[in-house]
C-alpha cells in the first residue's frame, strides 16, 4: 500500500478533490501548512515596513492506496494541482506496511 | 398648517436658531406661553435627552453581554451564544411591548397594586415614550444575563420561551414592587416600609440578582456541560476561545453603566444634574476598585494576575455598586466595589464546589455581587446621600450609626426578590424541560450547538492561511 | 477682555456653578439678554447638544458597517474591506466639506433651486457646525454601504473614486430634494407635492435606498467573485470568516440608529422631545421584529435559525422604519420591521438567482428594505403621527384610511431617487471600468485583495499556538 | 419630606410630565426660586449632561486603546496587554481619586500655587463631581498610552507602578500648570504669559505629549524586543496578530474623540454649544485628512495602501487637532490632519533608525503627533477662533498674520511638558529598573508574557476546527 | 521502529491519550486536520443557503514506537478511537529508519 | 530518497531555516503542531482554577532530500534546534519511494 503524500496550492484543491471523486478514491486527508521550495515567498508589509514572507500558504493531502490505484492517484493530483507557475507543488510516495480501520478492526488492503 | 419641524430641518439647512424655533412654537399655540411654561417645557426637553442617551447606553451594554459571553465559551457554541444575545434582546422588546411594561408601570384606573402593573399593555393608551425605552432597556439586561450561565447546552427554542417570560412577566413584576410608586417594597411608595423603603437605585437586586437568580435555577436545571465535572470532586476547566472578546464585552459594559446608573436619575433638571454626577463618580470608583482588587486577590491567591477573573471582578464592583450608587459616598463605593469583586471571586469557586456550572459567572457576578450590592446599601448608605436621593431620613447605613433598619429592608428586598424569581424561574424551566426540552442531545453537545441548531461554525475561514477549505471557490466543469 | 472659556474651564476645576457662567455671559453683551432671550438661547444649546450626540452615534455606525462587512467577507479581504471603510469615511469627509454640503443645503443668493444646493462650498461663509457634522455621519453611512456589495474584487483606487463621487455628488443632491426646504420632494417645502411632500424622516430612501441602489449597480458591473456562480443555476456559497464580528457591527449598528433616528428631530425643543422619543421606541421595536421574524422564518425555511440572516433581518427591521419611526405607531413599527427582515431575506434569494453577488446582502438591507421603509409610510402613516412632525394632515397611510395620495407620492420620491443614483452610479462605475478599471487581477483575487494591495494579512500571527512563523524574532549572526 | 426622585421616578411610570416636577421643587423650597434661578439652574444642568456624556466617551477610549494595542502585537502577549489597559484605567481611577485630582486642580486655602494644587486629596470636602468624572477620564487616557510602546516585555508589576505613579502625579501637574486657573502655563490664569498663555484646548500637549513622552522613556529604558533589531542596521518586522482589532480601536477612538474634543467646552451654555459644534467639525476634518494622508503617503512611499500606518495616521490627525480644535478654521485643519498623519509615519520611520522599539506607535501618534498639534496652534490659531475660545486678542497663529508670539509660547510649553515628563519618567522607570525590574526573562518573552504572567492563552480554543485540545471534555472512569 | 500515524475524532482524543498514558508511551505529536473518507461531510448553512463541508474535522496522531510496542499501541488507540460509526478513522503504520534526539542527539530505538 | 520528519521548538525555526539555506536544501514544508515527549505541559488557568496544558506548540518540519544529502540536512537541524533542555524534539527519518514535481513532472531524485 502507498501513502502518498502531496503539498499543493490552496486554490487546487477543490479540482483535485473532484478528480479524486471521480476516481472513487477511499478517503483523504487534509491540512494546512506553510512552505517553500523554487517558489521563494513574497513581500509584505506591517506598518510601512516591507519584509519577506518566507513561507506560503500551502495544502498537504494525504491519500493511502493500495499499490494498484497509486498511479491513478498521482496522475489524478498532477493533472489538477498543475497551474505551470513555481509553486505547484510536490508528491511524495512511501510504503505502508499496515492499515487499520477503526470501525471496523480490518486490517491491511481492506481497511484502505 | 404649523411645520414645526419643517423649521427645524430647514434650520439645519441654513443658520436659522433655535430663537425662530421657540417662536414658531410660541406662534402657534394660541396665546404665549408664559416664561414659565417655556422654562417646563425645556427642562422636560432635558430630561427627556437625558433619558434616551442613558437609555441607549444601557442598550449598548447587549453588545457588552454577548461578546463576554462569547469570548468565554468555545468557538464550537459562539454562534449558538450570539444567536441568544439577538434574540433575547428582540424578543424583550416585543414582550417588554406587550405585556411587561403593563405589569411594571401600567395603570389601567385610579391605581395600580402593590404586586403588579395592571394596564396600558400593548401600550394602548401611551405616550410615556422616554420612560418606555429606558425600562425596555433595563429589561433586556435582566434578559440576556442567564444566556451565559446556560451557554454550550441549552436548546434554542427553549431559550427563546425563557427570554420572553422573564422580560414579560418574571421581571416587570419585580419592577413594580422596587420602583412603581404602587408597589409594596417601593421607596417612591407614599407610605413605605420602614422610613425609606427598599433602597435600589439602578438595580443590583432588582435587575442583576433577578438575572442572576434565574441563572442560578437555569444552570442548576440545565446540568453542568459534559465533562465540566469528573469523578469525586475534580472540576475541569473548559477554556472559553477568546478572551480579547470578553475584554472588549467588559468595556462596553462599563461603558453602558454610565447610563445604567447616572440614567436612573431619570432626569437632570430640579438637582438631578449632582446626583447623576455623583452617581458616575461612585460608578467609577466601584468598578476601577474591582478590578485592582480582583488582580491582587488572584495574583495573592494563584499566583498570578488572572485575565478572566480581573474582567469578573470590575463587572462585579459595577453591579455592587448599582444599588447603592446614588446613597454611598465615594471613598465607601471604592469598598463595595472591591468587596463586590471578592464576592465574584467567592463564588465562582464556591459553585464549583456545588458543581453547578456557569460558564462565564454571570450567577456569581449578578447574583451574588447583586446581592452584595443591596446589602451594601444597609451598611454604606450616608445621612447625606439618601437626603439627596431620596430625602431627609434618620434611618441610614449601619456602619455609619444610621441603625440596622434599612439593613433589615433591604435584606427583606433582596430575600422577597430572590425567592419570586428563583419559584418563577424554576417553574418556568421545570415545564419547559417536561414540554420541548432544556438540553440538546450530548452528540449535539459534542460536536457544538452551531452546526445543529444554526447550521453554521462561527469562523469558517479564519486564520492567517485560511484557504476557505469549505469553499467551492470554482468548480471545473460539470452540469451542477 | 472677556474669558468666558477660562471661567467654564475653571468652573470645571473649583465649584462654581452655570450661574457664574451665565452672569458673565451677560455682563458680556452690553445690555442684560432678557430671559426671553436666555431661554431663547438654552433651547438652541440643548438643540445643538442633541445634534451632536446623535451625530456622534451616527458617525459610530462606521464601525458597525467596518465589522459587519468584516465578518462576512474571507480573511484574505478583511484587510482590504477596513481600509476601504476608513478610507469612504475619511474621503467622504473631505469631499462632503469641500462640495457635498453646498449641493444638499448651500444657499449663495436667495435661496438655491429645487435640484441642489449652489453655495457655501468649502463652508466659505458658513458657521451652521452642528449642522455640518449631523449631516456628514449621513453622507458617510450612504457611502459605505457600497463597500460590502463589491467586497473582495474592486480595486482600491476606483472605491476611493467612487466614495468621493457619492459624498460629493450622487447623494447630496437627493438631499436636497428630500430634506432641503427648496427640494422639489421636500415635505418641508413651503408648497409640497401633494399634502405633505414626500416623508422621509430619516433617510428609508434618502440615505439607505441610495447606498443600496449604488451598491446594486456596482455589484452588477464589477461582476460576481470567481466561483461564486458554478455552471447552470448553481450557487455556491462563500462563508465569510468570522460571525461574531458580523453580530459586533449589528449591535454597534442597531446602537447607532439611536442617533440616526432619534436625532432625525433635529433638536428637543419646542415638543421635539417626545417626538425624538417615539421615534427611538419604533426604531427599537422595528428592530425586534425583524429580529425575531428572521430567526422564525430562516427557520421554518431552512430548519435551522440562521444567525447570518437575523443579522441581516434586524438590519433590514431598522432601515424599515427609518422613512416612517416619526409618523408610524408602535404595532405598525412591528409590522414594518418584521416585513422588512422578510425583504431582506426574500432579496437575498432574488440576487442569487439573478447571479448577482452581493457578499453582505447591502443591497437587500439597504437597497430593497430602503425603498420598503419609503412605501410603508404611505401605508402605515398615522393622522396622529404626521400631525406631530409634520403638520396636520388629512392625507395619511393607506391601511388606516388616510387615502392613497401619500403612498403616491412615496412611490413617485423612491422612484426618482433610485432612478438617479442608478443612472449617476452607473455612470460612475462605467466611467471608472473604462479608465482605471473596477476589478482586481483573477491571480489577485486567488490569492486576496490583501496581499496585493495592502500587502498584509490580517492575522498574521493569530491562533492559540501562532508560532510567529513570519517573524525572524532573532537572527543568528550575519551582517545582515 | 420632600421626595424629589420619587416623584420623578414616578413620572417615568406614569404620565405626569417635567412641569409637575418643576413645580414640585419650586413647592419645596421655601420660596419661588425666581425665573433667572430657575435659568441658571437649568443651565447648570444642561452643561453637567455635556460633561458628563463627554465624560463617558471620553472614557470609552479605553476600549479603542485597548484594541489598538491588542491587535498590533502577537498573540502570545494580547493577554498581558489587555490586562495592562483594564488595570492602568482601574489604578488610574484609585490614584486620580487619591492624590492626582488635588495635585490638579485641588485648592486647600484660597487658592493653589503655580505648579501644583494642593488640597481636596481623596476629594475630602469635595462636590464638583461632573468635573472630577470627566477628568478622570482623561488622566485614564494619559496613562493608558504607555503601555502600547512597551509592549510585549516589560513586567506587569512594574507597570502597575507606573499607572499609578503617571494618573497619581506626573500627569495631574502638567494639567495643574496648562488648565487650572492659577497654573502658570494657563490661558485661564488672571495674567497669563503672553497675551493668551499657553492655547492646548483638549490637550495634544497636556494629554497626549504626556503620555507619549512617556512612552518614549519607557521605550528606551526597556529596551527593544528580542528579535526586533538585527546585527548592523537591520530592522526586523515583527507584526501584530489581528488588524482587524487594531481598526475597530480605531474607530472606538475616533468616536471618544468626539468627547475628548467637544467636551473640552466643558458646558453648552453661554455659547459654548456653538463652539462646541466647531470643534467637532475640526476634530473631524483632521481624523479625515489624517487618514487620507497616510494612504496615499504610503502608497507613495511603499507602492501600497498600508493599512496599519492608515490606522495610526488618523489617530495622528486627531491628536494633531486637539490642542487647536477650538481656535482654528476648517481649512487649517484640514492641513493640521494632514500634517499630524505625515509627522506619524516620519516619527515611525525615525524610531526604527533609531532602534527604539514601539510596537503600536504610540510615541509617534500621541508624541510627536501631539507635540505638532500644540505648535500648530501657534502657525494656524485664527483670530476670530481665540476670541470665540480665549477672548478677543491680536496675537495668533503666525502663518495667519498673527505675529510669532503664541508660536513662542506654544514652544515653551510644549518644551516645559516634554521635559517635566520626560524627567519624572526616567526617574521612576530607573527606579523600577533598581527595585522590582522593568522587563521579563528572556525565555519568558520568547514564550510569550500571557503564559508566565498571567497564565493564560488569549484564545486557548479558537479556529474553525477548534477541537478544543486542551480541554478534558470527559473522563474515561478513574478515581481522578 | 514503527511510525503510526492515526486520523481519529477529536472527540476521542483524551480517551486515546490516556490510554497511551498507561501504557507508558514515549511520546506523541498532534495536528488538527480535516478529512473525509466513507463520511462525507455535513450540511451547513450561510446567510440561508445550504452547502455541503465536505472535510470533517479529525485529529491526525504521530506516535514512533519501537517494533515491539507497536502492537499494543495501535490496539490503545482503536480501543479508545472507537465509537462504532462511520466516520471513526483509520491507521496507517509504515517504517523508520533512524530516530534523532535532539537534545541528546541519541540516534535509534534510544532516541524514541 | 529520504523523508526527514522533524518536530522542534517554534522559537529555534529561523535558526533552522537559516542553516538550512546555506546548505542549499531543495524545499521544506512546516506546520504548527502540539506534542508532547518528555516534557509534559506546562499550567496554565481559567478565571482562577488551574490546570495542565498537555500538549505544547511545536513545530512540525517535513523535507525530503535524496540520500546523499540526507546526513547534512539532519545535522543542521540538530546543530540548530538544540536548546539542551527538554523539549528539543525528534527526527524521524524514512524511505520515500517516489517523488514527483507537479510542474515539470519530472520523478525521482530530480524532482526533489
Ligand atoms: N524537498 C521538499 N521537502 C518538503 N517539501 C517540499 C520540498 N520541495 C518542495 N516542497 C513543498 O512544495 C511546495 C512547492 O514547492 P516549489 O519548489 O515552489 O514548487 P516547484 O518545485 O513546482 O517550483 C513548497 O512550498 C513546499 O511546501
Ligand atoms: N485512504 C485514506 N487516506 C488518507 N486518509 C484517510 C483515508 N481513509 C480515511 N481517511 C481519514 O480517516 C477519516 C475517517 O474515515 P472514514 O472513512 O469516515 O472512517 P471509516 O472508515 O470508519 O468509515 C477521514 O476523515 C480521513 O481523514
Ligand atoms: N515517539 C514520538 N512520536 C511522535 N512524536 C514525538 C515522539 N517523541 C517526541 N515527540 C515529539 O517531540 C516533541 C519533543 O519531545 P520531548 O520528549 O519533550 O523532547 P526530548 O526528547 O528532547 O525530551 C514532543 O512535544 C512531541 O511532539
Amino acid at each position: 500500500m502507498k501513502r502518498i503524500e502531496a503539498i499543493i496550492r490552496p486554490g487546487r484543491l477543490p479540482f483535485v478533490k473532484e478528480a479524486l471523486e471521480e476516481l472513487g478514491y477511499p478517503g483523504m486527508t487534509i491540512a494546512e501548512v506553510k512552505g517553500h521550495g523554487k517558489q521563494r515567498g513574497i513581500v509584505e508589509q506591517w506598518r510601512g515596513r516591507q519584509y519577506k514572507v518566507e513561507y506560503l500558504p500551502k495544502i498537504w493531502l494525504l491519500i493511502v492506496v493500495d499499490d494498484a490505484h497509486a498511479q491513478q492517484v498521482i496522475d489524478a493530483i498532477v493533472d489538477n494541482a498543475y497551474t505551470g507557475e513555481i509553486g505547484d507543488g510536490k508528491i511524495f510516495v512511501s510504503e505502508v506496511t499496515d492499515v487499520i480501520r477503526v470501525r471496523t478492526r480490518e486490517r491491511g488492503e481492506a481497511a484502505i | 398648517m404649523t411645520r414645526t419641524l419643517a423649521w427645524a430641518r430647514r434650520a439645519a439647512g441654513a443658520a436659522a436658531g433655535a430663537l425662530a424655533a421657540l417662536a414658531l412654537v410660541s406662534a402657534a399655540a394660541a396665546q404665549e406661553p408664559t416664561a414659565e411654561e417655556q422654562l417646563a417645557s425645556l427642562a422636560g426637553a432635558l430630561d427627556t435627552a437625558w433619558l434616551l442617551v442613558t437609555a441607549f447606553l444601557v442598550f449598548f451594554m447587549q453588545l457588552g453581554f454577548a461578546m463576554v459571553e462569547a469570548g468565554f465559551v468555545r468557538a464550537k457554541n459562539v454562534a449558538n451564544i450570539l444567536m441568544k444575545n439577538i434574540l433575547d434582546c428582540a424578543m424583550g422588546g416585543l414582550a417588554f411591548f406587550a405585556v411587561g411594561w403593563g405589569l411594571a408601570y401600567g395603570v389601567s384606573g385610579d391605581s395600580a397594586g402593590p404586586f403588579a402593573g395592571d394596564g396600558q399593555f400593548f401600550l394602548r393608551g401611551f405616550d410615556n415614550w422616554p420612560s418606555w425605552i429606558f425600562q425596555f432597556a433595563f429589561a433586556a439586561t435582566a434578559a440576556t444575563i442567564v444566556s451565559g450561565a446556560v451557554a454550550e447546552r441549552t436548546k434554542f427554542s427553549a431559550y427563546l420561551v425563557y427570554s420572553a417570560v422573564i422580560t414579560a412577566f418574571i421581571y416587570p413584576v419585580v419592577v413594580h414592587w422596587a420602583w412603581d410608586s404602587h408597589g409594596w417594597l417601593s421607596a417612591f411608595r407614599d407610605d413605605p416600609i420602614g422610613a425609606n423603603g427598599y433602597i435600589d437605585f439602578a438595580g443590583s437586586g432588582v435587575v442583576h440578582a433577578v438575572g442572576g437568580t434565574a441563572a442560578l435555577v437555569g444552570a442548576v436545571m440545565v446540568g453542568p456541560r459534559i465533562g465540566k465535572f469528573g469523578p469525586g470532586r475534580k472540576v475541569n476547566v473548559i477554556p472559553g476561545h477568546n478572551i480579547t472578546l470578553a475584554v472588549l464585552g467588559m468595556f462596553v459594559l462599563w461603558f453602558g453603566w454610565y447610563g445604567f446608573n447616572p440614567g436612573s436619575t431619570l432626569g437632570l433638571s430640579g438637582g438631578l444634574a449632582d446626583l447623576a454626577a455623583k452617581v458616575a463618580v461612585t460608578t467609577t470608583l466601584a468598578a476601577a476598585a474591582g478590578g485592582v482588587a480582583a488582580a491582587l486577590l488572584t495574583r495573592a491567591l494563584t499566583g498570578r494576575y488572572d485575565l478572566g477573573l480581573t474582567v469578573n471582578g470590575v463587572l462585579g464592583g459595577l453591579v455592587g455598586i448599582t444599588a447603592g450608587c446614588a446613597v454611598v459616598d465615594a471613598w465607601a463605593a471604592i469598598v463595595i466595589g472591591a468587596i463586590g469583586a471578592g464576592v465574584v471571586i467567592g463564588g465562582v469557586w464556591l459553585l464549583d464546589q456545588l458543581r453547578v456550572d456557569d460558564p462565564v459567572g454571570a450567577v456569581s457576578v449578578h447574583g451574588f455581587a447583586g446581592i452584595w450590592g443591596v446589602l451594601a446599601v444597609g451598611l454604606f448608605a450616608s445621612e447625606a446621600g439618601i437626603a439627596q436621593a431620596y430625602g431627609e431620613s434618620d434611618r441610614y447605613g449601619l456602619l455609619l450609626g444610621g441603625g440596622a433598619e434599612q439593613l433589615g429592608i433591604q435584606a427583606l428586598g433582596i430575600a422577597a426578590i430572590v425567592a419570586w424569581t428563583a419559584v418563577t424561574a424554576f417553574v418556568l424551566f421545570g415545564a419547559l424541560k417536561l414540554t420541548i426540552g432544556l438540553r440538546v442531545r450530548p452528540e449535539e453537545e459534542e460536536r457544538g450547538l452551531d452546526v445543529d441548531e444554526h447550521g453554521i461554525e462561527a469562523y469558517p475561514d479564519f486564520g492567517s492561511s485560511a484557504q476557505g477549505l469549505f469553499v467551492p471557490v470554482a468548480h471545473p466543469g460539470g452540469a451542477d
